[in-house]
């Protein structure tokens, strides 16, 4: 495409003088990126430091009702998909082909394990209607959409929703409560989602060997987006699961 | 710059046709030609609203339209002309244009990201017009809640165009992400930081606001799409959310934006003042360190957005303080603009026209910034045309304004033709004299309590009635001037355009920053072989050489 | 920068590598290359810290358990940047760009609490709960007189003066008759918010009085 | 000093309360200072563009760079210019923030697309904001729905008021007269409409209208009820000369008949007026939105007959 004085391998892009210069760029890039996510969640953690401080006792009674030990099987099979996916990095630099695909197969299978937990983590709380906003505990509404009210002004909940009904939280701050927790998780998970999608990209590339220890950008870039959502994930389990 | 880089091998890069070669170019600079058409459509559109906004307010009744269809039009005013026309307007149109240009480089560093952008930015703009159809929002373009996510008849509006700024704020982020890398990593050989022109440090500081506060905006339109669809209660008092939260949320990136917006038109004129005065800039680590100070500090000051909502009286106090330290930088700027000026050998071509309008339009858009930024005299001001007649001043006294200057300045190398020159002058005078007029005697209506958004001012006192309505009139008037001068400009562009236009010369203004080195316009990878560095941006022939030895 | 350059290296931030890069000689990349040991040490070190923090949230140590648990939190993040996303071996600015998108998260959080946690200071009825708790009280109407003019007991935020449902009337504190006295006392329980400083410029103002 | 007497009054409105001229006073330092700053700025610009205007294509221009004095200087000394002017504001803000212990109460509620001022001691509601002249009052404001903001140009006083929320504003009126009240905080359709009128009264005229609810003694029921009209804020939303509003028109109202929002139509008399007032949305007339909050308990017995006698001169 372009007639350079000097070795000019397939990918590295026109544009582009060298591998090195090719790779300093994107991977300053990719940390830019990063730079944006990690603001774009600043919003989430905002909000929860909001309300937790608006709201202490109803965030402490909500979070009772989140599953400590799911969320903590979760990180340690976050933390190991970091470390499968790290180990793929290394591979790809060192040149081990086996590895290489190998690891990243393991951080699909650890991210999957992920979803899943989140999955019946999910149904527990729509079970128990804990839920966002207006939406928690069901509540009945009348032929012309509007909420029915009881006798001084509250939402009456659907019978099934025990957790509700029982009382021990208000309703309107553990509605905000559930929604900052389905929000924030929700957007994690989407992004472990993107991540899977952008693994199983990487292992097929990986399976054909367009990785070598000269050009693996493409690998490490996409371990430094599941480490991002690691890293997220560290902060977001104590703050929901664990902080009484 | 060492070596010829004329038009000897490769062709133009506006030689191939085809639709096909358009829409799936990765050359960016094609790219910013169809953002700059994009730009220029929306402004027109923008335009379009704003003078029937300026029209319904010539009467103190409100006689032409209803009060929801002028709230949709002052919204529709607002939101097109800040998310799809400024904030897009000279990084990704003039910025991808010139940027590499400027940089020795032969693209961006990511040039399929850059064309993702673009085509993001369509998307996004796609989902406004489409609010349009469906309704139109009437929130204003901040969409403060609860009256966002209340009761509305255009719910869908407001979730399409709330999704759209949403994409569109991508459609930045990735051009932001793509320039600062470019920036960093593809100066040509023996390019330092310090031989960058100032116009790529403005655009340095602009796409770190853009990456870094953009995605606080995302999610804060996320969280009210999520509001309105869900009822979260996170921003909505009657769930014991938090109005003043969200307007946190939205000022934290909604003031740097100011800031992403009027920083471009900073290096603009720092480029039209020196290569038409043909002198050095006065101060260039100055100005070029102030773009970045400007960038960092324009953070730390949202809240002074909000000195009347309801924040604490601390939070106000800090934000205060903090607001006047932007000054300082922007003080430099405007004295190493002026100082440029002095013994210099000064063109009065079209963009120095702009040039120096901007240092006037500029000046007065940001001294009258203090008696906002000032916490007793804001709580008068704050919500009254004062603000109206301060911000046009910075956005279209600023940035508005060198863009114009810029897309002068640098139309013969983006088209390789030149615009009827006198005309240009003419239309620059009736533009200069229509904005004033329009906005000058809006500080009068906003000290002397009009509030902004009304739609008529027929229910206050007599007393003040015939004040506004005077005020109002004038505004109108210069509304009208400032449009007929901006049709000649839009006439004349394009009628450069035609067959047998006139072509312009291959470096018409002597500029000496790379982007002169390349042919006009330029070739398809910019430039032939790989351009040396070796002066800084603004070493022009008229330079006494011999006095500097002196000095 | 009058002077003439003619480095003749492509890019820019040179020498920003410690290892060089490479840039002069074969324009390939050289790269950091870390033991196998150092990727499961930090991995067995993250485990424990994991365990660790759910061992402390068992502790019931009240309103420090929220710090210690960002304290381990802050580590194991430090951990994954440093050693698994390589910062540690990564361009300055490249590290310069992730630790400005914190410093610049942090400028978020800092500035909107002192408007989120110095709420009522001057004027106690303006604190974002005053209001919220007098609505959620309609259904007692005397009680609710009490808790407009006790606003004591709503700023103070003790356990159980948030609303738990509006069949619990508000602890009414026997309700001053000028509400001037009640504002003295609001001022002082007001920064019972953690982190909350009560010398705030704005407290400095004279004594708070309706 | 009172600068609107030097200047006119092209820049600020009358000064009607006492920090107006405080506020004032910072606000024309800043201007003459800004004002000084532009001169000088573009002074420069002209005189070097037009001293410096290209002469011929051998021009010479000068190599300066730089000058680390001068550029010290023009940041450092504007620099103090704007410390004062932070103190200077601040300490006149500080002063609007804190109420004085002696001010009279007023509840301010603001809702889309009216005003009401309640005055708790003395059991009023009023759409109208009546106040005393030289004595200082605190408002305690909320909103039932939006965002609103309260604002008096004449006393430089604004104040955002928040749903769920209070907010205090407070002023102390030196000039008795009426004046705008501003709802400067967008609302929605009839934001522009949200205006009302503060009325400063002398302490003898303010007594005789609290002691009288409004009314001057000896007046006719239809003209009490034209005040009442006033003075609930029945006009911000119902006309009385045919515009159409957020409500319907009171212009030929009484007697008249309504097609209601279910269908069935009713006709405008004692009773209906009664029903409307104090259950807004039993009966809606159709093609107007419920929006009206119920005044039941806060019109008495006498001023329902005030209103119902003024709505009947309307009708004739």
């Amino acid at each position: 495409m372009s007639s350079h004085d000097h070795a000019h391998p397939e990918y590295v892009q026109h544009h582009f003088h060298t591998a090195a210069e090719q790779r300093a760029a994107s991977k300053f890039g990719m940390w830019a990126f990063i730079a944006q996510e990690i603001l774009f969640f600043a919003g989430l953690f905002m909000a929860y430091a909001a309300f937790r401080f608006f709201y202490p006792e109803t965030f402490v009674a909500a979070h009772e009702h989140l599953s400590w030990k799911m969320g903590g099987v979760n990180t340690i099979v976050l933390i190991t998909s970091s470390l499968t996916m790290a180990l793929a990095v290394r591979a790809a630099q060192t040149g081990n082909q086996k590895q290489l695909s190998i690891q990243l197969l393991l951080t699909i299978v650890f991210a999957c394990c992920f979803l899943v937990v989140k999955y019946f983590e999910y149904s527990a709380k729509v079970h128990h209607c804990l839920l966002p906003g207006d939406y928690y505990g069901l509540p009945l509404k009348d032929d012309a959409g509007n909420f029915k009210l009881d006798a001084i002004g509250n939402r009456i909940f659907s019978d099934h929703c025990d957790i509700p009904k029982s009382g021990q939280m208000d309703a309107k701050s553990a509605g905000i409560f559930f929604g900052v927790y389905f929000i924030m998780t929700g957007m994690h998970g989407l992004h472990v989602l993107v991540g899977i999608g952008l693994l199983a990209w990487i292992w097929l590339r990986a399976r054909k060997g367009h990785f070598h220890p000269k050009y693996f950008s493409p690998v490490e870039y996409v371990g430094l987006y599941w480490h991002l959502v690691d890293l997220i994930w560290i902060f977001l389990f104590p703050l929901l699961y664990l902080v009484k | 710059m060492s070596g010829s880089y004329g038009n000897e091998g490769e062709q133009s890069y506006l030689s191939r046709k085809g639709f096909l070669t358009w829409a799936l170019t990765l050359d960016h600079k094609r790219i910013g030609l169809m953002y700059l058409g994009a730009v220029l459509f929306f402004f027109l559109i923008g335009g379009i609203m704003a003078l029937l906004v300026r029209t319904e307010l010539l009467t103190a009744e409100g006689d032409l339209f209803s009060g929801d269809n002028y709230n949709k039009i002052y919204t529709l005013h607002g939101a097109i002309m800040v998310f799809v026309f400024i904030i897009p307007s000279v990084p990704a149109a003039l910025g991808n244009f010139l940027l590499p240009l400027m940089l020795g480089a032969k693209d961006v560093a990511f040039p399929r990201l850059n064309l993702a952008s673009w085509y993001i930015y369509l998307l996004g703009s796609a989902f406004l017009i489409f609010s349009v159809l469906a309704g139109s929002i009437d929130t204003g373009w901040t969409f403060y809640t609860p009256y966002s996510i209340g009761p509305s008849d255009n719910g869908n509006a407001i979730i399409a165009a709330t999704l759209g700024v949403f994409i569109l704020g991508f459609s930045s982020i990735l051009t932001g992400v793509n320039f600062i890398s470019t920036i960093h990593k593809m100066r040509a050989p023996g390019m330092k930081w310090m031989d960058m022109p100032l116009m790529i440090w403005a655009l340095y500081a602009t796409s770190v606001i853009q990456v870094l506060a953009t995605p606080v905006l995302a999610i804060t339109l996320l969280l009210l799409v999520f509001e309105r669809l869900l009822g979260f209660g996170i921003f909505n008092p009657a769930l014991g959310g938090d109005p003043v939260l969200y307007q946190h949320f939205f000022w934290f990136y909604s003031h740097p934006a100011v800031y992403i917006m009027i920083l471009p038109g900073f290096g603009i004129v720092s480029e039209l003042l020196t290569v038409h005065s043909r002198k050095r800039i006065f101060g260039y680590k100055a100005i070029a360190f102030s773009s970045v100070a400007i960038a960092v500090i324009g953070f730390l000051v949202w809240g002074h957005h909000m000195f009347v909502s309801g924040q604490s009286e601390l939070s106000s106090t800090i934000f205060s303080g903090i607001t006047f330290a932007v000054a300082i930088p922007t003080a430099i700027k405007v004295f190493g603009w002026v100082a440029t000026l002095y013994k210099g050998s000064i063109r009065f071509t079209t963009p120095m026209l702009y040039g120096l309008y901007f240092i006037f339009t500029f000046t007065i858009g940001g001294l009258t910034g203090l008696p906002l930024a000032t916490l007793a005299s804001d709580v008068h001001l704050h919500d009254t045309y004062y603000v109206v007649a301060h911000f046009h001043y910075v956005m279209m006294g600023g940035l508005v304004i060198a863009f114009i200057g810029g897309l002068h300045h640098w139309w013969p190398k983006m088209t390789g033709r030149m615009y009827n020159i006198k005309l240009a002058a003419f239309a620059s005078v009736l533009v200069f004299i229509g904005f004033n007029l329009t906005f000058f005697s809006q500080f009068f209506l906003g000290s002397q309590g009009m509030p902004r958004r009304y739609h008529a001012y027929d229910r206050v006192s007599e007393s003040l009635q015939g004040t506004y309505k005077f005020w109002h009139q004038m505004s109108t008037s210069g509304s009208y001037i400032l449009a007929i001068g901006l049709f000649i400009t839009l006439g004349y562009l394009l009628a450069s355009l035609r067959k047998g236009g006139t072509r312009s010369p291959h470096n018409p203004w002597g500029g000496v920053s790379m982007e002169w080195l390349t042919a006009t316009p330029p070739i398809e990878h910019n430039f032939e072989g790989q351009p040396v560095c070796t002066h800084g941006p603004y070493e022009f022939p008229e330079i006494d050489k011999s006095a500097q030895d002196k000095h | 920068m009058a002077t003439p350059h003619s480095t003749g290296s492509y890019g820019a931030d040179h020498g920003a590598d410690p290892h060089g890069a490479g840039h002069h000689d074969d324009g390939h990349p050289h790269e950091h290359i870390s033991p196998l040991s150092m990727y499961f040490g930090v991995f067995g070190a993250l485990m424990v810290l994991t365990v660790m923090t759910v061992w402390v949230s068992t502790l019931g140590l009240g309103a420090v358990s929220i710090y210690v648990a960002m304290f381990v939190a802050i580590i194991k993040a430090y951990m994954v940047c440093a050693y698994f996303m390589h910062l540690k071996w990564d361009s300055p600015f490249n590290r310069l760009i992730f630790i400005s998108s914190i410093v610049f998260m942090a400028i978020f959080f800092i500035i909107t609490a002192t408007d989120i946690g110095f709420r009522g200071q001057i004027n106690p009825e303006t604190d974002s709960m005053v209001l919220r708790q007098e609505e959620n009280a309609t259904a007692a109407e005397a009680a609710r007189k009490a808790a407009f003019e006790a606003k004591t007991v709503t700023l103070a935020r003790a356990p159980g003066s948030v609303p738990t449902g509006v069949d619990t009337p508000p602890v009414a504190v026997p309700a001053p008759a000028a509400p001037a006295t009640a504002a003295a006392p609001a001022t002082a329980a007001a920064p019972a918010a953690p982190g909350a400083a009560p010398d705030a410029p704005a407290a400095a103002a004279p004594a708070p009085a309706n | 000093m009172n600068f609107t007497t030097i200047l006119g009054d092209v820049w600020m409105p009358t000064s009607a309360s006492t920090v107006a001229d405080d506020t004032d006073a910072v606000f024309y330092f800043i201007h003459y200072l800004s004002a000084i700053f532009l001169v000088a700025i573009v002074a420069a610009t002209i005189y070097f563009a037009l001293k410096y205007k290209k002469r011929s294509d051998n021009d010479k221009t000068s190599p300066i760079e730089h000058n680390s004095k001068l550029e010290f200087w023009w940041s450092f000394l504007p620099g103090l210019l704007l410390v004062v002017m932070f103190i200077w504001g601040f300490d006149i803000w500080l002063k609007l923030q804190v109420p004085p212990a002696n001010a009279m109460n007023v509840r301010v509620t603001a809702r889309q697309w009216t005003w009401q001022f309640d005055y708790p001691k003395d059991g009023i509601t009023a759409g109208e904001l009546v106040v005393p002249v030289n004595t200082p009052v605190k408002l305690t404001m909320s909103a039932s729905d939006v965002l609103h903001s309260f604002y008096v140009p004449e006393f430089r006083v604004k104040k955002d008021v928040l749903p769920n929320r209070y907010s205090v504003a407070w002023f102390e009126a030196t000039e008795p007269g009426e004046y705008n009240v501003f709802c400067t905080e967008y609302c929605g359709k009839n934001h522009s409409r949200m205006i009302t009128r503060v009325q400063v009264k002398s302490a003898a005229d303010f007594e005789a209208w609290r002691e009288t609810g409004g009314v001057p003694p000896g007046t006719s029921p239809a003209e009490a009820g034209k005040i009442f009209y006033k003075s609930f804020g029945c006009n911000q939303c119902h006309s009385s000369d045919g515009t159409a509003n957020t409500g319907p028109t009171f212009l030929g109202l009484y007697g008249s008949s309504h097609g209601l929002t279910d269908g069935t139509t009713v006709v405008v008399d004692d009773n209906y007026i009664r029903e409307s007032i104090e259950i807004p949305g039993a009966k809606v007339v159709a093609g107007f939105q419920p929006r009206m909050p119920s005044f039941k308990g806060k019109i008495k017995d006498k001023q329902m007959v005030a209103i119902i006698e003024f709505l009947k001169t309307l009708s004739k």
